[in-house]
This record gives C-alpha cells, structure tokens and sequence, in this order.
C-alpha cells in the first residue's frame, strides 16, 4: 500500500464546507435504530463545538425508503425533498446537513437531477406549491452529517479523553471503516476522498489515534438494500453480503467497525448474530464479535461520553470489551437502565456469539 | 529550392517525416520539447507483432535524422502565419520561419492513477503497460518480483465514459498479447490472465499472435472488465471481474497487474495547435480535413498532422501516414 | 434457529482455488483446447443443443472454473454427430476432446 | 550315395519343426478357446457345413497357395507369392510321396518310433540320403527352381519396390529382417546341397530351416500357418469381438504385413503417417502396444479401402472398432432427453420445452417417402434444397423428417466404439420414421445411410440413398433430366461405394445428365475425401493433405466439376478443389427439364 498514492487521491477529493449555521434534518431509521447516536451529534456540534444547527419538528422522512423499494415515483420524492428544502428555507438557512446517508444520496441525485433537467425542477416546483403552499427553495450547501464530524475532526481531537488506543498494549486500535454507498459511489465528488478511497471515516479514525484496516472486501455494500431486508426470503441475500465482508477482513483481526450509513451498524451488528446462530461462526476475539458503531458513538467515546448515555447497550455484539481495550469506565449496573434509572429489561442471551 | 518545414514532434513520425521531406529536396527542422527524439516508441523494448526490437528500428531512423536540424529540449512558445508560412518563436528564444508545418506531436498515455479502482500508485503491484515495457528492457522492478500470476487489464482509459474517452486505443489488445507472452518467457512458471473487452487483432500476423498466445504460451484470455483491486494481508493483489463468456463473477488473488494504457491527445500541443487554428475532434484528438483524402491535411493550409496526434496508431500507422504527409507538404510547397 | 432464510453461496468463482486437473490433463493431449474464441458455432449448430443446453463452449469454460460435475452432465447429451468439429472455425478437434473428457 | 538314415546336421532342422508345430497347435487352441461360446458353436458347424467345406477348400488353395487375390491386383507380386508358397508346398508333398515310391532305406531296418522320426526329416534332406527317380528329380528341382524364381523377384522387390509396383513397403525390425534372410537362403542352400553335396551346405540349409521355424511365431510369417485358420474362421462368419482375442487374435497373426493397404490408405499421402496404416497397426496390436494401437485406431477414417484391398481379407476396421471400444469411458452418454421428443402436435408449444416432429396427412392414397437429411446436410443446405426440389419435381408426397434439425442417426457414436450408446437415438429415429407412414425412406448422407441399413430395423421401409432414389426417379420417368454438356468425375464415398456397392446408380444418373470422365481411383479404389467422421484424431492439417491427395486423384482427366454423393465430402472437397463440388442431388436439379 502506498498511504502517498491515497493522500494525492484524498487531496482532490475535498469539499469547502461552511464552518457553521446549518440545518439539520434526522434520519427515519437511526432515530428508532440508535437515537443517541444523533442527540450526541446535535449535542457535541452544539454544546462541545459551539456551532449552530437548527432542527425543525416539521420534517419528514426523505422518501428515499420507499422510493428505493418503487413504492413511490421519483417525482414524490423530489416534492418531499422540496418540502425539506422549503423548511430550511423558511428556517432562514441555506445549509442543509442530514443524518441519513441513503437522503444525502437522493438529495445529491435530486439536485444534480434537477440541475441536468430544468423542466423537471420547474414541475417540481409545481408540485410544492399546489400541494403545500411552499416556496420553493434549494439548499446552498448539502453536507452528510459525518462531513461536520470529519471536518471538525481535529477539534473533536482536542477534547478527546480516550483516543482509538489499546491502554493495556499501548498501540492503535484496529479499525474497520465503512462507508455507506450512497454516500459517494453514485456522486464521487461529492464525498470527502471520492469512491474508491473515502476519506471521510478515514481522516476520522487516523485524527482520534486508530488504524485503517484496508481489507479487500472494503468497498463491498453491507447488504442492507431495503428490497433485500424488506422481504424475509431475501433477507439470505443481505445477510451473505455481510458475511462476505466479515469473511474477508477477519484476518486483519479488527477490533472495532465505523459506519456512517444507518442501515450499515445495524445489519454488520446483527447479521453477526444471525451467522453465529446459523453456522456457528463468530469473528473478533473471544467470540464476542466485532463491534460495529457509529461515527457520533466513537465520537462520543473518545470524548468521553458514557457509554450508555450513547446507547452502546443498543448493539448485539457486546461492546464491553472495546471499553475496556480503551479503558473507558463503565458501570456494568446502568446497561440496561433508563433515563430515569427504570429498569428496561435484560435481553435474551444469544446462544452462540458471546455477550455480558 | 529550400525551403524550411517546421516539424513538432521528434517521435516516430516526425522523424520519419523529416526523413522523407529530406529526400525530397525540403529542409526539414524538427523541434521536440524532450531531451531526445524517438517519443514514445524509443521507451519501447519489443514491437509486436513479431517481437522485432524497438531499438533497431529506432536506430535507422536516428542514422535517417542525423544531418537534419534538430531542437532538443525545445517547445514552441509562439506561432504566427505570415505572408511566407509560419514564424515561430522557441523556448530556447530562437526563431524560426517555415513554409508549412507538420504537427507530429504524438500522444500522452493515460494516467493510470485516474482510474482509481485499480489502485494504480496505491497497490505496490500494480504498474503500467510502459512500465513493463521498462522492465523488459532493463530487467529491474523492484515491484515485479518472480510473480506467479500476472493480470493484465485491457482499454484502461478507452472504450470508457467514465474517463471521457469513448474511443478504442488500438493498439493495446495486440500489446498486451504481446507482453503476455513476454512475461511467460522471463517467468515462465507465472500463469498469465488478460482481461480483454474485444480483442481487437486488427493487422497482419496480429490474429497468429493471438492463437501463439493460447496454444504456445497458455496465456488465459478472460472476456470481462477488471472493476475492482484491493489487496490483501500479504500485499497481494484481489481483483474481481465477470467472466462475461461463463455468465459469473470471479476473483482471483493476482501478483502483478498490468494495465494497459491507452492514448490519448498529447495536450502540452494544445496553445500552439489553437494559434494554427486546428480543431480536435469529438476523441480529443486533433481533426483532419478528410478520414480518407485528407488525413494528414488539417483544415488549416500549411498545417498538417500526421502519426497519433490525430487518433490512436501502431508504428506501421505512424510511419506510414509521416510519408504521407511528406509527399502531401511537398506538393503545397511546389503549388505556392 | 429458523430465521426464514440463510446465507447464500457465493456465486464467484474463486479462481484461487480452482481445480485445474482435468482441463490440464485434457491440455497435455489436445493442445488445441485452449485456441477457443467462444465464438459459439459450436454451441449453435449442436443437434443435440437442439433439444438441451448442450455447449462445447461452456464445458470447456465449466472444467477451467469448478463446474466439473456441471460439464460432465453436459458432455452426456451429446451425440458425437461431428458438426461441431465441422463448423469450428478455430479447427478445434472437439468430437475428440468431448472423448477424452469423458475417459 | 549315402545309405545312412540320419546325419547330425537333421537335428536342427528337426529342433525348429518340432518348435513351429508346438507353437501352432497351443496357438490354435488358445485362439478357439477365446471364441465367445456362440461363436466356437458357429465356427464348428461351419466346419461340417457343406458350403462352407467348399469354401474353405477353394480359399485355402486359393489363397493360401495361389495367392489369387495378389495376381488380380499385380501379376509379377502374384507370381512372387505364388511360386514359393506353391513350390515349397509342391516340394513338400512330392517329397513325402517320394518315401512312399523310393526305397531308400533299402538294408536297413527301421520300424517303430525310430521309422516315423525318420519321416519326419527324411523328405527335406532325402538327397543326401537316396537316390530319387528321374520324374521326381525333374519335379524337385522344377519346384525348387520356381522357388528360387520367387525369391529372386522378393530380392529385386527388396531393393526396387517400385519395379514391381509397389510404392510402399512395410518396415521391419530385426526378427522379420532374419527370417527373410532364412527365408531367402533356404533354398538356394538346398539346391546347392543337393548338387553338390557338400556337408557345410546341408548344415547351412537345416540351421536355416531352424531358424526360419523358430523365429517363425514372432515375425510376420507366421501368417503363413495363420492363415489356414483364419480362413476357417472367417468363413464361418465370425466378426471381431475384442482386438486380442479370438477371431481378431487369428486376424492378428494372418496378417503378413505385406503392405498393401499402406499404399491404399488414404493416410499414406504423407509418408509420416503411413505408420497409421492397417499393417502397422495389426503389427503393434499384435506386440501388444496397446496406446500406440489405440492412437491408430482412433487415427484411422475408416474409408474401409484396406480391408478390400487386403490380400488376406483381413477385417482390420472390425479390430480397430474392437479396439475403439476397448477404452473404459468414466461418463457415458445419457440421451434420455429424447423422450419428450414427439410426434404430437400439441407439444410442440409445450413450455416444457419438448421439440415435436410434425408429419404431413397421414392418410394419402399415394405412397409417402419420408427424407431425412441427416446433420451433416444439415450443414450443407444446397443438398436439401435440391432434394426438396427434385422430391417436389417429380411429384412425391414427402415428408421432410428433421427439417428444423433432427436427432443424429447413431452412426458417430458406434464410430467411436460405444455402439450401445446409439441405441437411444436409433429408436427415437426409428419412432418418429414408423410414426410418418412413410414406406420409403430417402438419405441424403451416406454415413447415416451405414446405419440405417446394418442398425435400424423398419421392416416394410425401403431405405435409399439418394442416388439410387433419383436413379429410380429419372428410369421411372418421374424425373425428367436434359444432358448437359458438362464433364462430370464422380466420386465415391465409402460408406455408400465400398460399404454397399452403390457404384452404377450414381454414375448412371450422370450420364442422363452430362459427361461422366474417370477419376484416377474408382470405386473400390476411390480415395477418402479426408472429411470423414470415423477418424478422431487427424488434425485438420492431416486431413487437408488427404483431401488435395483425393482431389488431384479426381482431376486426373481434367473433369469441369466433381460430384459426390456425401455432404461430408461435399464440404471437405469444396475447400481444396479448383473446380466446383456438387452433389449429384444439385446437378440433378440443374439440368432438369422444364417439361417435368
């Protein structure tokens, strides 16, 4: 591997993000799947970096689910996208940051649609105002909230209290980066190092102390595919994709996976356990399995955050051991607690792939 | 009669042009921007289809340019016609007149690293058709390291949207044959695959080539792009690929790949060759008055073009279109 | 545990590890097996493609990808007629690799 | 004279008879006892059988001593094998009715064990011994002479083989080398004994009968005892079995690897090759190389040129086939899919993908011909077309069987040795023939033709090549053709002229339409095209060379076009031919008059 041939690949792969002022829009899966994930991000761009990102109640899902399953005909999900835009507009902000991978991809496609073929914008336009009543309005930036994490990596450095280190060997933690497809296969200048060789996890992971683990199996989707997931006879299908990646960064021996898709730390997480139960086999050491995490979760962990507050006790293969490979303290009483100390009950233990 | 005829370019064909325009009575002055003439077929080691050496033919035609006046190092800054043909203004801060000028600027080959799927200045073992060719010449590659098995990706830069260029680059199918077979020689225990699109054996002895490549050398031709390198744990390269004639996805762990480069319009021409007036075509190549009747005419007069400036060519292509165009500057000379 | 559905195969072709045998010990006596352009004239006239999906084409492709056992349930369809060997343009003696594949 | 009855210098020439007939009767009983059992009942009653007695008795003289089949093919090679098997046999039988006639054992007594030993020798050596009669001496050293004669023609042939028309000799190894060289000395030692009567040369002529018998087994002469029973055996209608064993076994050690069909083989074209050739491989089959024998046998077209050629009749096609089947195959053939094949019209949309032969009305008042083209004119489309027209021309209700392609007629797969694995194709074939109500059925291909006509058993079908279709079409003036102005050379193909003797209804039919010039080789002679299906390991650079060999043979007097009767050898001569190939079936359609 030659890190100078990526570094000249990364350097024309970069964006001019505006330091501040954006709008913020969540995403329909991560907030049932990990809703920590983006409180954390909303409270460390706000209260840790001061930024402004402004959240609107009135916001809806993108329509990308749907529209990726044919439910719905693109020019549905372009109103709805247009509703967004409508919102921030009225808002008062021109820049639009969204948690969800599979909207960033739609509203990249929409806009380059859009820019491509003038007439259907015109419809577009159309469409918002007979149904809404909304001006139409089209955001002067769009950024995937894992580019203001990436962009504010090395601030986030600074008030970093555990880095992506081993404390017991003192060397780097292993680690997996996976970036959503969507993300920048389809657009690849619209993601921070392109297609090929992402940086956006990558300046991430190097900035907090871990090492990128390159494994031939990296550019592979996770599988997830709503088509896939949606219809049970399919689910093999997704679940063999990420088999095939476990297989194949296995050897490396990671010791912890990134993601920045919704759909990507759900299915590596608990495709973990479905394989365990059906063949058998588990990966990381010890049988516990590979942790498979957020980009807000690691941000929060090397800021400190507790790891319960971050919702880790949300993922199926236990996270336990990579705390203590960090040496985070955590209180093993509070996992399965709520907000309010309540207590929400503790899961059924898997029989093969090992938990707490 | 002697007349000046400004030749750009010191490869194949504009040695060859000079050569011609020589014999026939012209005062040829070639002005090339390297530090030797020969272009790109000088970096060649063996031609094909007959693995002839590159050099032989190289040498006779230096021993052909020896008496013509030759600019080393030198580019032209500035071309302005006039009332007697061309004044052109040197990077050296010579100037020169001539009657016409012949572009024989060449082409550039595709920079690898711009197809970044293959990881070409990523994967330690991934290197370029040019680079091989360097390695059959001086045998020494710290990269090429007794391989076991060696890929080669064919139309790498051509036949493909993605990087602009749609057109097919001619010459590296039999090229690729070529070294295949070349590879087999210096490791002859390696297995060999090439992943083709077509495999176009456009010439003479170019189809026998193909069948020695199969029946002689064992050389495996698989029918599917290359669209994905990586490498694994031990620094080994992981391609996957479709098996287009089988109908299934393959991978396969490869020691070296080899990706065959295709050509593409020489661009450090492109001041100059708007001052003449001359047009690409839809290739980015530059466009000549006629395919047929005029292809070494551009459509400006006094101006001509000859070898891979205007589309890509084998050797026998070039040379064949620089004495072309020879005859063709002779008769706009005599007809002034 | 029965979740409805389980992995499926890969449907790569893991060259890697791909069992060469048979097709080299073919390769020793018939030279010619590998001078094959897929151009199909084989598969096209075949009689017996006539009625199966019988392909010279394809057993060759099968014995160099794994797909052994594939090829030789193939090679069982044919009726050794010839007209393979007729229409190959590269001059591929099949009738008698078909033989030998079989031995 | 000498009065004694015995002299040492017997002993050897007894040694080596002694040896010879050992090894002939162990040989002959080994060979019938590996006769399938049906086949030894068979060979038996063919030796009390009336016919077949006559038979034997005519081809053992016939052939065995006369050699009849070699002075029909070239007199002076005739006269060769003829005067020393026939001398040395007149020699023989004079020389023991001598020991009747003579008394020369006058004065001594001998009876018992002693007096038949003495038999034993005495005819071969009696002039050292006795004093013959005149009439006899004239006999013996007429025969003796004559032997010498044929010798002397052997020695010249050894040298010069062209002399006596033969371009290729078979090559031999040392043994043979030896035996010929006893072979050649015998005599001309004998007569010099027995005119000299000096000891040194009755010595040399036992030592070298010694040799000759002893080394007899494991030479090529050891046809000359084989022969005899190879003889009985075939006329007992018994077919080769297994290549070693048995009948081929007799064939095997009848073959005197004369050499003739290395001249006939089409494969001789190239000197190389002529080591694919029937001598050579009865020879390596015999020494029990069985690859090498395999490789030949899968060399061979099976044009079936030596096998009519052949002096002895020897069936080497029927060893090679044997052989051919020999080889244990790991996969066999499974045609199974045949069966959803039918004749009902409702399959034929069947998303099942079954494939239906559809038939025209059944119920006609005129007779129905069924044509079947075979896969081979499939790749020919003239010849159909032609049939079509000519079929359409003179009025016929057809039926065209595989008109969208139809299942292979067997042929190929018993070519290639697994005559079982046919069977599938030949009763679906049979199926759908007996299903069109058809009562003739017409062959464009001669290689199906074979197959029909020895596999398929469609009683009341008339099977037809067709030629001998449009030969009936045109005399029963169905067929109204003009003669054109064209020259014509007609070639055979082997599986219609040497397999069945379809020579005149082709030629025939060519003469009604245009001028018939003479190939070179005809009929029985005639030269594979190259093209043919029973060979599986000719390249194609091999077969190119047969075929410019077969065509410069058919161009010999100059013809304007070839017509052959064969798609195979239609399309094999088409690339090499300087003038056009047609099938008759094409010239037919030509030069048919407007008028029909």
């Amino acid at each position: 591997m030659i890190v100078e041939g990526k570094q000249k690949i990364w350097a024309d792969y970069q964006k001019d993000i505006p330091d501040d002022h954006y709008f913020y829009v969540r995403s329909c899966i991560r907030q049932s799947f990990w809703p920590a994930s983006e409180v954390t991000f909303l409270d460390i761009v706000r209260n840790k970096l001061g930024k402004d990102f402004y959240e609107n109640e009135y916001h809806t899902t993108c329509g990308g689910i749907a529209y990726h399953s044919d439910s719905i005909p693109q020019e549905t999900a372009m109103t709805i996208i247009a509703r967004q835009f409508a919102l921030m507009h009225e808002s008062g902000y021109e820049n639009y940051v969204c948690s969800c991978i599979t909207s960033f991809g739609l509203y990249t496609e929409t806009l380059e649609t859009w820019h491509e073929f003038p007439e259907l914008e015109a419809k577009i336009r159309q469409y918002l105002w007979d149904s809404c009543k909304k001006e139409f309005a089209k955001p002067k930036y769009l950024a995937h909230a894992s580019d203001m994490i990436y962009k504010f990596r090395f601030d986030i450095a600074k008030q970093m209290k555990f880095p992506l280190v081993n404390v017991k060997t003192g060397k780097p933690l292993k680690v997996v980066e996976h970036i959503g497809c969507h993300y920048s296969k389809m657009f690849p200048s619209k993601g921070f190092g392109g297609a090929e060789y992402p940086h956006v996890l990558v300046g991430m992971i190097e900035a907090w102390g871990g090492e990128v683990v390159d494994y031939p199996e990296r550019r592979h989707c996770c599988g997830f595919g709503f088509r896939q997931y949606f219809v049970q006879g399919n689910r093999g299908y997704s679940e063999s994709n990420t088999y095939k990646k476990f297989e194949s960064m296995e050897p490396y021996e990671p010791d912890l996976i990134i993601t920045n898709c919704p759909g990507c730390p759900y299915f590596l997480d608990r495709w973990q356990y479905v394989i365990a139960e059906q063949t058998g086999k588990t990966y990381g050491k010890n049988g516990y399995g590979i942790p498979a995490l957020t980009y807000e979760e690691v941000a929060g962990l090397v800021m400190g955050y507790d790891p319960w507050d971050l919702g880790l006790q949300m993922h199926q293969v236990a996270i336990e051991p990579l705390l203590e490979k960090m040496g985070i303290p955590y209180d093993p009483k509070k996992k399965y607690q709520g907000v309010n100390g309540k207590d929400l009950g503790q899961p059924q233990c898997p029989s093969c792939i090992k938990s707490v | 009669m002697k007349e000046n005829i400004i030749i750009i370019g010191g490869g194949a064909a504009g040695m060859e042009a000079a050569t011609q325009l020589q014999k026939l009575g012209l005062t040829p002055v070639i002005i090339e921007k390297s530090n030797a003439l020969g272009g790109h077929i000088a970096q060649w080691d063996k031609l094909f289809p007959a693995f002839h050496n590159a050099k032989d033919v190289v040498s006779k035609m230096f021993d052909n340019v020896k008496d013509i006046k030759t600019y080393l190092n030198t580019e032209v800054t500035d071309i302005q016609r006039n009332a007697d043909g061309f004044h052109a203004v040197l990077s050296n801060g010579e100037a020169i007149d001539g009657k016409a000028v012949v572009l024989a600027t060449g082409f550039d080959l595709f920079k690898a690293e711009r197809k970044q799927e293959y990881g070409y200045g990523i994967y330690n073992n991934v290197i370029t058709s040019l680079e091989l060719e360097k390695f059959f010449r001086t045998r020494k590659d710290e990269r090429i390291n007794n391989p076991k098995k060696i890929g080669f990706v064919h139309c790498v830069g051509a036949r493909d949207v993605k990087v602009g260029n749609t057109y097919c680059s001619k010459v590296c199918c039999t090229t690729a044959l070529k070294q295949a077979c070349e590879m087999k020689e210096v490791f002859p225990e390696a297995e060999v695959y090439t992943f083709y699109m077509d495999l176009r054996m456009f010439g003479p002895g170019y189809e026998d080539l193909y069948l020695k490549t199969q029946k002689d050398y064992d050389v495996k031709c698989i029918r599917g792009r290359v669209c994905e390198v990586s490498e694994d744990m031990d620094g080994r390269l992981v391609i996957k690929a479709e098996d287009t004639l089988f109908g299934k996805p393959l991978r396969m762990t490869l020691d070296l790949l080899v990706l065959m480069c295709s050509m593409e319009k020489n661009k450090s021409i492109d001041k100059i060759q708007q001052q003449l007036g001359v047009e690409n075509n839809s290739d980015g190549f530059m466009q000549n008055r006629d395919m047929y009747l005029g292809m070494n005419d551009s459509k400006q007069e006094g101006v001509f073009v000859a070898g891979t400036c205007t589309a890509p060519k084998s050797l026998p292509d070039t040379i064949g279109e620089a004495r072309s165009v020879a005859v063709e500057v002779f008769n706009y000379v005599n007809n002034k | 545990m029965d979740f409805g559905f389980c992995l499926s195969p890969s449907s790569h072709v893991k060259m890697d590890s791909v069992d060469l045998t048979t097709f080299n010990r073919l390769k020793e006596t018939n030279p010619d097996v590998n001078t094959c352009i897929a151009c199909g004239s084989c598969t096209a006239t075949c009689t017996a493609g006539n009625f199966t999906e019988m392909s010279f084409r394809r057993i060759l492709l099968m014995l160099q990808r794994s797909k052994e056992e594939e090829a030789k349930k193939m090679i069982q369809r044919c009726m050794l007629c010839g007209k393979c060997t007729l229409v190959c343009p590269r001059g591929i003696n099949i009738r008698k690799i078909l033989l030998d594949i079989t031995r | 004279m000498n009065n004694n009855i015995f002299h040492p210098f017997v002993l050897p020439f007894v040694l080596g008879m002694a040896f010879v007939l050992t090894y002939c009767v162990v040989g002959l009983i080994r060979v019938i006892w590996q006769l399938p059992k049906e086949d030894r009942k068979q060979f038996l009653i063919s030796l009390v059988t009336p016919k077949t007695i006559w038979a034997n008795i005519r081809d053992l003289f016939g052939d065995c001593l006369f050699h009849v089949k070699i002075w029909k093919r070239n007199p002076l090679l005739g006269y060769m094998h003829s005067s020393i098997a026939f001398g040395w046999f007149m020699i023989i039988v004079i020389g023991h009715v001598m020991l009747f006639t003579l008394k020369p054992l006058e004065g001594v007594e001998v009876e018992g064990f002693a007096r038949s030993f003495t038999n034993f020798y005495y005819p071969i050596f009696y002039k050292h011994f006795a004093t013959e009669t005149p009439v006899f001496a004239f006999l013996m050293d007429f025969f003796l002479l004559m032997i010498i004669s044929g010798i002397l023609i052997a020695v010249v042939k050894k040298i010069y083989s062209k002399i006596v028309g033969v371009k290729r000799v078979t090559k031999f190894g040392f043994a043979d080398n030896m035996v010929r060289f006893a072979l050649w000395t015998i005599f001309p030692f004998r007569l010099i004994a027995e005119k000299s009567n000096i000891m040194a040369f009755w010595w040399l002529y036992s030592i070298d009968l010694m040799i000759f018998m002893c080394m007899l087994p494991f030479t090529r002469y050891m046809h000359i005892p084989t022969e005899a029973l190879f003889i009985l055996l075939r006329h007992a209608g018994l077919k080769a079995r297994e290549p070693r064993k048995g009948f081929a076994l007799a064939q095997l050690y009848s073959c005197p690897s004369c050499g003739l069909c290395i001249d006939a083989c089409p494969m001789s074209v190239n000197d190389q090759k002529s080591g694919n050739t029937s001598a050579y491989f009865m020879k390596i089959l015999r020494n029990g190389d069985m690859a090498e024998a395999q490789r030949i046998a899968e060399t061979c077209l099976m044009c079936g040129k030596c096998v009519l050629v052949c002096p002895v009749s020897i069936e080497s096609c029927d060893i090679k086939f044997s052989q051919r089947a020999a080889v244990p195959y790991e996969i066999h053939s499974d045609h199974s899919y045949l069966d959803v094949i039918s004749t009902e019209a409702e399959h034929s949309g069947d998303p099942s993908g079954a494939r239906a032969f559809t038939f025209g009305e059944k119920i006609s008042t005129k007779p129905k011909t069924l044509y079947f083209a075979g896969c081979m004119t499939q790749l020919t489309p003239k010849i159909m077309r032609s049939m079509k027209q000519i079929m359409e021309t003179a009025g016929e209700n057809y039926d065209f069987l595989d008109k969208d392609g139809g299942v292979c007629c067997g042929r190929p797969m018993i070519l290639s040795g697994k005559p079982a694995e046919a069977q599938a194709m030949i009763a679906k074939n049979t199926e759908l023939i007996k299903q069109s109500g058809a009562t003739k059925l017409v062959l464009s291909c001669p290689i199906c033709y074979k197959v029909f006509k020895e596999e398929y058993h469609l009683e009341g079908i008339e099977i037809l090549h067709h030629t001998q279709y449009i030969d009936e079409l045109v005399k029963t003036g169905k067929l109204k053709v003009g003669k054109g102005e064209v020259n014509y050379v007609y070639h055979d193909p082997c599986e219609l002229g040497r397999a069945f003797g379809v020579y005149d209804e082709p030629r025939e039919v060519i003469e009604n339409v245009g001028n018939l010039v003479k190939a070179k080789s005809e009929k029985v002679e005639s030269i594979c095209c190259g093209g043919s299906l029973g060979s599986f390991r000719l390249t194609q650079q091999e077969r190119d060379e047969i075929t410019q060999n077969s065509v410069d043979d058919l161009m010999f007097n100059k013809p304007d076009e070839i017509v052959t009767a064969c798609p195979l050898c239609l399309k094999t001569f088409s690339k090499k031919s300087p003038v056009a190939v047609k099938d008759i079936a094409e010239v037919v359609v030509e030069n048919l008059q407007a008028n029909n």
